[in-house]
């Protein structure tokens, strides 16, 4: 006697707790297991490279902010050096300084998001708080600097909208000291947790040629073995002056590749940015952060592509100049956009209790995949 | 308690019901503090504070969310299995309620002194696969159906190890009346089950260690069986929406909350009685010294149900601590591993009881 | 490492004519005009080339180019006539860490490019993205859908396009402000 | 319907009691449907989390539907979600709420001019109970929405709306 069995299609989101946002998931599923992924994206296409030609280059500066609104600081300085590239500017060395500094808070203020979601996904609900708690503190420092807890505004076109709090580099050290026992913590209560282990050991392991040729960037293709980070292999700013590793993944409770390796990559990411939060917060110069702001920003006609390390992986902005005081074309290289499209290809032969843990360890933002 | 209020009052019917109603309040208080508890412990252990507004330190949260959820609308989706759907959770409150029945809350304070207990509890309790299934099914609902029959092959497997730590004690006590087995682990923790057992003898301390993985395994599976933390997975919230219960709003809803909650002291309850004396106190009781009787079964009722809510508190505990197996693991964690060492288990435990 | 011109004389050896042009006038970066039929043929070049290894596609853009004729349609509505629509890839080796800019241009009107998926993978989105918006058709393309935009959207408006014009009603729901 | 209209046409000494019990309960235990749209969501989830602790006030998330009591639009509303958005509201059972949660979904926010794909305000597809306005809102400002929502349920009246 044979029994007659069917697929079964699944449609995870746009409404799915675990899809960070509005993401739709197509989910082929004999059973339990998955036999085909298909992400239907655009629910947060909000249109953003219409807005960026529309609006004069300085008027962008508030819409990147939207686009990964976890990482908002990342998405300014992004497109601020685009723009800079463009017309040749040169920032003040305060800026650099400063620049770095919020740019890493922010990475870790993202990772935090990231790991929390992967875990309260996961099922660990209580490290998802614990994170967010943590992350607080990062955002009062950022709420006293510019004003604003997400969407900063803050790093403009040749400078920064305000000068840095006087109380900034005090408070600043305080997290830092502060946050480097607390990640011990997390890694007690998480990352060596035995069904956390199980759970995403061996799980979407993504081998590094495809990881590659499928163009991931940042924790995801470190998570896969790889040193490459744009800091150090495609240095912007001041990043030449800094001591810090990169962290990859390799393998220690699995395959090289798999979601515990992208988490725990993110964790060692967040002690090495506070050690370059720690070497440059002592040697912030004195001087104007908003000297070198053009008047009236209308750069020469031409093409530039600048890209950034993002917390995610790497920013890219292509901007075409027609010489206007609008940008002739924006275009964003999202790096979440382009991790998404690996989703496919790393959930074939899992379960669907391993989609969720593999959406949670690529890490994405709806804001920045659909822009 | 049958008998007393027969004597009480005569009438049949009367005492029937007067104690069918027993259970029910129990289950109905069980739920409304275990949901505050459960809002304010996972709270106190994520650095919150919990409920506060509604009322003095939030104690009436779960009477607002009652009440609300009772004036809730009915909304019932189109193409469901409309019978099925309004039975399942009848089905699955009942389950958890008749189990009641046959828990002893103290010498005198119990529903039904069935000289099946233990094997009527187990009977009952898997009423829940039945509505769980029915649920899952009628919802008409991908995500339901996926959280069901998560559930049904979870409970079902989970209901092995369990029943056969339940025949070791069985067989080592030689009796399935929940109430001898409370009797035989008289006052004072050392003559508890865990501590093994009241007879002395050389025996007593050869049992101490397999009554430890005995009750290890039991707790697991139990935890297991009321579908917790780390074994939610039929209502995994990040994976399944909500599971089977995925389409039920409003009472229907309730149902299935209330019959969690009493599920998750219905099988803390038979820990304490398999394993920690059962409605015994640890250190001997106050009406004895004093020589005031009457107060002993309360004394009794006291301990049982602190016994059963410091269970309730560690899976509480546990569940705000640990994440979630996936399907497999469960299974494999089931079948490789709890009921091999329960075999085992009962094997030794057999050979010891011989001596 | 190797600098634009080195790799344009190179493309220029091997694909002749299918190599377009090398524009270095641009004041941040050199691009490499091709062949938009040709396109997939180079990038696989690059891509397996031992000098070249161009592992890695990090963007693909689409763009409209806007130099065609601006006239009134029969509404009196603005439109562009004529002119071209691009596609701008930025490659980058991971290897050997440099990088290069190649850049098609097909006819507005009927745009067509050779897919680039089967080279590099990620491009499919980005080029699903170049044809929703952009609206430029790339031939054997797996699977080449609307991406962003509903899929029901209005056949053939494609927003990015500097002539587009909102409709007015979508599903029911007043799209302007 | 016309003699008991009348019967319950102001306060009643059976009612009232009964509609402040109601009422009390409606408001002290408001579920919201635990979905995000936008960065308002990140706001939202920081109100959740331990800084904020929306469980004070007895809203926890519950993620299907049926359950939910509140709707918390956090974000830019698109087209193409506006249609899903306008199913979950219905799939909710009454008594239903929506709070518009930031600037997105009170008007369309930064993107009402060139958004092609932005719906304009919630307000066009399903009815809205309380604007929280920001972008993003503070977590303080959704929490006075929550508190002004209180309020409006608070005045609620089981018997037939007048207007």
């Amino acid at each position: 006697m044979s029994l007659k069995t069917e697929t079964m299609v699944l449609n995870m989101g746009p409404q799915h707790p675990s899809t960070h946002g509005v993401l739709r998931l197509e989910l082929k599923i004999d059973g339990e297991l998955v036999l085909d992924v298909k992400p239907h994206l655009g629910y947060l296409h909000r249109c953003f490279e219409k807005h960026a030609e529309a609006m004069q280059y300085n008027q962008v500066v508030p819409y990147t902010d939207r686009l990964d609104y976890l990482a908002a600081m990342g998405n300014n300085w992004g497109y601020a050096l685009a723009v800079e590239k463009l017309m040749g500017i040169q920032v003040p060395e305060r800026v650099e300084y400063i620049r770095v500094i919020v740019a890493e808070l922010q990475r870790i203020a993202s990772h935090q998001v990231a790991l929390g979601s992967n875990a309260a996904d996961i099922g660990a609900f209580t490290p998802f708080l614990y994170l967010f708690r943590d992350r607080e503190h990062i955002l009062s420092i950022f709420e006293d600097t510019c004003g604003a807890r997400m969407l900063y505004n803050y790093i403009w076109v040749g400078g920064l909208s305000h000068d840095i709090h006087p109380d900034f580099v005090k408070k600043v050290k305080e997290f830092v000291s502060y946050y480097k026992a607390t990640i011990i913590e997390l890694d007690n209560l998480l990352s060596y947790n035995k069904i956390f282990i199980e759970r995403t050991a061996n799980i979407g392991v993504l081998p590094l040629d495809t990881a590659i040729n499928f163009g991931a960037s940042g924790p995801a293709l470190r998570g896969s073995g790889i040193p490459f980070d744009l800091r150090r292999d495609d240095p912007y700013s001041i990043y030449d002056r800094f001591d810090f590793e990169i962290p990859v993944g390799k393998g220690l409770q699995g395959q090289v590749g798999d979601c515990w390796d992208r988490y725990y990559v993110r964790v060692r990411e967040m002690e090495q940015s506070l050690r370059i939060i720690e070497q440059a917060i002592d040697h912030i110069p004195e001087g104007d952060v908003q000297s070198a702001i053009p008047k009236r920003i209308k750069p020469p006609k031409g093409t530039v592509y600048t890209r950034i390390e993002n917390p995610r992986g790497e920013l890219g902005y292509f901007i075409i100049s027609d010489g206007n005081t609008n940008p002739f074309r924006v275009k964003v290289r999202a790096p979440s956009f382009v991790n998404l499209e690996v989703l496919g290809e790393l959930c074939k032969g899992h379960l669907v209790a391993d989609v969720i843990a593999i959406l949670g360890s690529i890490d994405i933002v709806l804001g920045e995949v659909d822009r | 308690m049958y008998q007393f209020i027969y004597d009480l009052t005569g009438n049949v019917i009367i005492s029937t019901l007067v104690t069918a109603v027993f259970p029910l309040v129990n289950v109905l208080i069980v739920a409304l503090i275990g949901v505050y508890l459960e809002r304010k412990i996972s709270a106190w252990i994520q650095d919150r504070v919990g409920p506060n507004r509604v009322g003095p330190f939030g104690l009436f949260q779960t009477v607002a969310d009652f009440i609300k959820m009772m004036q809730k609308e009915d909304a019932t989706p189109t193409d469901i299995d409309g019978k099925l759907y309004n039975l399942a959770p009848v089905l699955v409150f009942t389950g958890c309620f008749a189990a009641y029945a046959a828990i002893p809350f103290s010498s005198q304070l119990i529903g039904s002194e069935v000289e099946v207990g233990i094997f009527f509890i187990l009977a009952v309790s898997s009423f829940t696969v039945a509505g769980i299934l029915m649920a899952g099914w009628s919802s008409n609902n991908k995500y339901a159906l996926l959280g069901a029959m998560r559930s049904a092959a979870q409970i079902v497997s989970y209901e092995i190890p369990t029943a056969l730590v339940v025949l070791s004690m069985v067989m080592l006590m030689g009796t399935l009346s929940l109430t001898k087995i409370s009797e035989m682990q008289t006052a004072y923790f050392w003559n508890w089950n865990i501590l093994g057992g009241a007879t002395l003898g050389l025996s007593k301390f050869l049992l101490i260690p397999f009554m430890i993985v005995g009750f290890i395994i039991i707790f697991i599976s139990t935890l297991a069986e009321v579908n917790r933390t780390p074994f939610d997975i039929p209502e995994a919230e990040s994976e399944l929406v909500a599971g089977y219960f995925t389409e039920y709003c409003g009472m229907k809803w309730a149902m299935f909350m209330l019959a969690e909650y009493g599920n998750m002291f219905a099988v803390s309850a038979i820990v304490s009685i398999l394993f920690f004396g059962g409605y015994h106190s640890p250190f001997g009781y106050l009406g004895n010294s004093l020589g005031i009787n009457w107060l002993i079964p309360y004394e009794q009722a006291f301990w049982f149900v602190a016994k059963g809510w410091f269970f309730i508190l560690v899976q509480m505990w546990l569940r705000w601590t640990l994440p979630r197996l996936r399907v497999d693991q469960l299974m494999s964690l089931c079948w490789k591993y709890l009921i091999p060492y329960a075999v085992v288990n009962l094997v030794v435990i057999g050979i010891i009881s011989l001596l | 490492m190797k600098n634009a011109e080195e790799i344009f004389n190179i493309l220029k050896d091997n694909f002749g004519d299918a190599v377009i042009a090398l524009d270095k006038d641009t004041p941040t970066e050199a691009v490499i005009t091709v062949d938009p039929l040709k396109i997939h043929l180079v990038g696989e070049f690059l891509r397996t080339n031992e000098d070249m290894m161009f592992d890695s596609l990090m963007c693909l853009s689409g763009v409209d180019d806007a130099n065609g004729k601006k006239v009134k349609d029969a509404d009196g509505t603005d439109i562009i006539e004529g002119g071209t629509l691009s596609v701008y890839y930025h490659l980058h080796s991971v290897s050997l860490k440099h990088k290069i800019t190649l850049k098609v241009s097909a006819p507005r009107e009927d745009a067509k490019v050779e897919s680039v998926e089967n080279v590099w993978k990620c491009a499919d989105w980005h080029e699903r993205e170049a044809f929703d918006l952009v609206g430029i058709k790339f031939l054997n393309h797996p699977d080449l859908r609307r991406i962003m935009m509903p899929y029901d959207w209005e056949e053939g408006s494609h927003p990015l396009r500097k002539d587009y014009k909102n409709p007015e009603f979508y599903q029911g729901m007043k799209v302007p402000y | 319907m016309g003699l008991l209209d009348k019967e319950f046409s102001d306060g009643n000494i059976v009612i009232a009691p009964v509609e402040d019990l109601f009422n009390w309960a409606r408001l002290s235990s408001i579920w919201q449907l635990g979905f995000g749209l936008a960065c308002c969501a990140i706001e939202m989830m920081a109100t959740s989390m331990s800084h904020y602790d929306f469980d004070r006030f007895g809203v926890i998330p519950r993620n299907t539907p049926r359950q939910a009591d509140a709707i918390i639009i956090s974000g830019t509303v698109t087209l193409k979600m506006a249609t899903r958005i306008k199913r979950l509201y219905e799939q909710m059972p009454a008594p239903k709420y929506i709070i518009s949660m930031g600037s997105c979904a009170n008007c369309g926010g930064p993107y009402w001019e060139h958004g092609y794909h932005v719906l304009k305000g919630i307000d066009r597809v399903i009815p809205v109970d309380v604007y929280v306005p920001g972008c993003p809102p503070r977590p303080e400002a959704l929490l006075e929405g929550l508190l002004k929502l209180q309020d409006k349920i608070r005045n609620e009246s089981l018997r037939k709306k007048s207007a």
